[in-house]
């Protein structure tokens, strides 16, 4: 609790990140905050975590201060149990080997959809964004966490571009598209981490971070939110997580 | 041909049947590799994002004025910056495409591509990697269960949904993709084009199968007596491989396995050029580093003595214990 | 269920979903492997003909009186005459089933075949990779080139003809085969199933991904930590793995590469015993060699000391200069 | 022509099947006669000559003396270039990587079809033969050739079962059953040399082995053959090419 003005947006996030995650997982992460909550994780007394990386990574333990600058690079590699092509490690999740997948996310809407590929008219962009990496395939195919900056024009009622797929349109739209498993369970963000409806499969609040309200949530959102019916209120990150997460970013590199 | 048309399989093996795949000594030098790729051609990049990059020939098709390229590559970073800001592509085929989590979007890219002189088709990663796949496997697709019911579906139409007749179930057939060249730069290989490739391999593998020539470029040439002694490590078989290139610190600025790390200042200050202005920034780079060295030692030079140094010891580090 | 018929993948899925896949030791005795494979599984093999074939673990089989097993294999040897010999498998899925170039036909197959009381279902070598690796990824078929307008097309009706949506070429669909349980022999993994196969890999990896459990018999159980050091060299990752087990010369009288060729007295003994009468043969060989020892080390015993000592010094010579 | 009698069948066999591959030539061997014969040639001036073996080998040298019971054994990997899985050195025929697939044969017909299934009726089968291994596949996705032993019930009219592809029924039928690459272009015997006819895809000889009648090829035949216009006679065995082989095979493993 004494450490509760002492912590950045990112940090509180990656320590929430981090504590969805459990020993014995396989936990397959993109470059960031969940790389980062990933390998917290581990060091939480969490030892059994394994991480993949869309490299073509299993089992890594990233090293305190050599954050890899991508999932892509040998920083990923360092201490893994196999290393192997980045196309097979993606057939892995499509073979059901991976419990979770987790990434960050620049838009997402009411039915856990994300947008990372254009911003206004595919046809005619306001902003081409990167595109989907393995983000579709992740979202496609695995269980997903998705962490991410909690802000209005982040949280839309319906993304521009679905490009990695969550309920889609709701309801049963997602297996009808021939995606009959996986599926967004978790988004984390700076307030408030939330869950689907389970029939709608519609985004809801399950527990507001410390010292935020139901209001400023609201605020922040593009969309008229729900709140589940026994919302809670996540506990502060302890000193122990706080800590142990600067030694492993002692740069900032994703906390700043 | 379209970047996305599937070529029949009487084309495929016309083409292969015409290449040169004997056990011969392919070693030429990076101009002369470079002149193996010619305008308008597909090119297929080995490595992903920011590791084992092919750079020094992507640097020398830049010097040698190559137009109109379509460049496929799993995940693309600053060298597709350098290849729509230096002239060479029209079009690239990636999943990802951005100066990488520390720098955020690419200027480059968004300049060309939302101006609309540039291309940038979008497949999942998933999706490139079986592409490469069935273009090396030589079948004309192979099936996948991500794309579906996302946007990325309807925007590939060269992808077709598809009935699964053995489960009912929907499926997405992706279709090969079969480069016209495949540039892969690798840690060693002998001079018959035999390749060891160490840690990541990303779809290199798929990629020197599926494309119709190969150029590699080696940190080192090793003798076939040492690659005939670990047959299980060889990685590329030579019958690919169209040309070998040595070229140590072949993919500087960024990463080689084992060998070196990112050159990190150098990429940092590439960054803040051309993402202040992606048209006279980029021209100001090329200039500096792809026009004004007289070879590609002399671009390392340019890097500077401290961050190959820096960047040998962090890449080493890899294999302690 | 039908050993052809392609599972859904909501059932994969679940099935998947439903095993301890965490990093956790997995170390059990070849009895309590054995217990592992049930009456009427479809039970996938590693290794091909004469090479890293689980021999230890077939074994165990037969003398624990396993029943109705439907087995597959690239390519079927001795193995299966044991698997119809000793009682333990129905059918046998493969694409050659022989006892070797160098004594032809097998006897026992010819008898339980032609009799009509065990199945050997035929499938092309290549037809057989697909199958696998279309298990190991997920989806419910792979598309080939081959066993079109030969008479094994019409002989495996599993297999659909299929006109390519891309080019309107003719296509083979082979059904992706994910047995119950995979037997894999390895030269050596930790005691998580992480495992490092040398030389010929054959089929293993992707039969490892494709199966429903994986039993890994191996002939050496190193530390984590070792395998940690060489990431690259891991082939089967652990997560597929469900147990292990230690087994020096487990692939005897076969060869495990690298390590020892196979036991030539022994294997000439055992062919001419089985042909000269392929039921009271095989019987006498089963009493004397399978199910008489006490354990594994006692067979080795019954090969003898001289061709243990002569097929590893053979093995080992792989890698002189 | 001093040794012609000094040769076994199976020895004449291997030499004039190891003329007919070609320095820098890709060729996949099976196991018996194809290995020798690729060795032999590898040793009679041609190191460039590469072998594939369907264990998963690229670019063998076989040792003398230790020749391997398959090509699935470690003796196949010897100074290989690269040792690979075993469905994916088939992927390369597929492609089209390999000039050359060389394999032995139990039965042939007049349209170049092989069988190695079953004599007799596939339901309740005479005899059920090993099966087809990469028969098939390499028959399929190749150009062939075929060493085998010259007997009546070998070469006949029209085989049980078409386990491996040659020209099935002859003309166009091959490359209408969707196999438009590769075919058998020579089937070699201790009697003669055979090619197929460029538009019917029938079966004829080429050459006889020296001392052979064309009677004699015609008595050991199932069916009637056709001599091309200009039959050659082969030049016998040398006595580099028999001292060669010997030395390759000292325990007669595949030329008794």
């Amino acid at each position: 609790m004494t450490s509760s003005n002492r912590y950045t947006a990112s940090e509180i996030l990656t320590v929430l990140s981090a504590r969805a995650l459990e020993n014995g997982q396989l936990v397959f992460a993109g470059i960031g905050i969940p790389l980062l909550a990933a390998t917290l994780a581990q060091r939480l007394g969490r030892p059994g975590l394994t991480i993949l990386f869309e490299g073509g990574v299993i089992g890594a333990f990233v090293e305190p201060g050599k954050l890899p600058p991508s999932t892509n690079d040998q920083r990923c590699t360092k201490r893994a149990n196999m290393v192997l092509g980045s196309a097979d490690v993606l057939l892995l999740l499509q073979r059901g080997y991976v419990d979770i997948g987790f990434m960050g996310g620049a838009q997402i809407d009411q039915y856990g959809n994300l947008n990372s590929s254009f911003i206004g008219d595919p046809d005619a962009p306001k902003v081409r964004l990167p595109g989907s990496g393995g983000g579709n395939d992740i979202s496609s195919l695995t269980n997903m966490i998705v962490a991410m900056k909690h802000e209005k024009r982040r949280f839309v009622e319906q993304v521009d571009f679905i490009t990695s797929p969550g309920y889609l349109r709701g309801q049963n739209s997602r297996t009808d598209a021939g995606l009959p498993a996986g599926g967004v369970f978790r988004v984390i963000t700076e307030l408030a981490v939330f869950g689907f409806d389970a029939e709608t499969r519609r985004i809801k609040v399950l527990s507001l971070n410390p010292g935020v309200t139901a209001e400023e949530v609201q605020d922040n959102t593009g969309f008229p939110l729900t709140f589940d019916d026994g919302v809670t209120v996540t506990e502060p990150p302890t000193n122990e997580e706080l800590e142990t997460l600067r030694m492993l970013d002692p740069e900032r590199l994703f906390t700043a | 041909m379209p970047s996305s048309d599937v070529q029949s399989y009487a084309t495929l093996r016309e083409d292969l049947a015409k290449r040169d795949r004997s056990l011969r000594e392919k070693v030429v030098s990076l101009e002369e590799a470079a002149g193996l790729v010619r305008d308008g051609m597909q090119v297929g990049i080995g490595g992903s994002t920011m590791s084992r990059t092919p750079m020094a020939l992507i640097w020398e098709l830049i010097r040698q004025g190559r137009k109109q390229l379509s460049c496929s590559r799993c995940i693309v970073s600053t060298d597709g910056d350098l290849l729509f800001g230096g002239g060479v592509a029209d079009e690239i085929v990636t999943s990802w495409f951005a100066q990488g989590i520390l720098w955020g979007l690419s200027k480059v890219m968004r300049h060309h591509v939302e101006a609309g002189d540039k291309r940038y088709q979008e497949w999942s990663h998933l999706a490139m990697g079986m592409r490469f796949r069935a273009g090396g496997m030589g079948v004309p697709f192979l099936p996948i269960r991500s794309m579906l019911g996302s946007d990325l579906m309807p925007l590939r139409p060269e992808a077709k949904e598809f009935d699964c007749p053995f489960t009912g179930e929907k499926l997405l057939l992706v279709p090969a993709l079969n480069p016209d060249v495949a540039i892969i730069h690798v840690q060693r290989c002998d001079a018959y084009g035999n390749a060891q490739i160490d840690g990541l391999q990303f779809m290199d593998i798929d990629l020197a199968l599926a494309a119709n020539s190969v150029i590699l470029t080696t940190e080192r040439i090793v003798s076939n007596d040492q690659i005939r002694r670990m047959p299980d490590h060889t990685k590329i078989p030579f019958m690919c491989v169209d040309a070998v290139v040595e070229v140590p610190y072949g993919a500087a600025p960024h990463e080689c396995y084992g060998l070196y790390e990112p050159m990190m200042k150098h990429m940092e200050a590439y960054v803040a050029q051309v993402n202040a202005d992606p048209v006279e920034g980029m021209k100001a780079y090329l200039d500096r580093f792809v026009y004004g060295p007289k070879n590609w030692t002399e671009f390392l030079s340019l890097i500077g003595m401290e961050e190959i140094v820096e960047a040998s010891r962090q890449g080493r580090s890899m294999y302690n214990d």
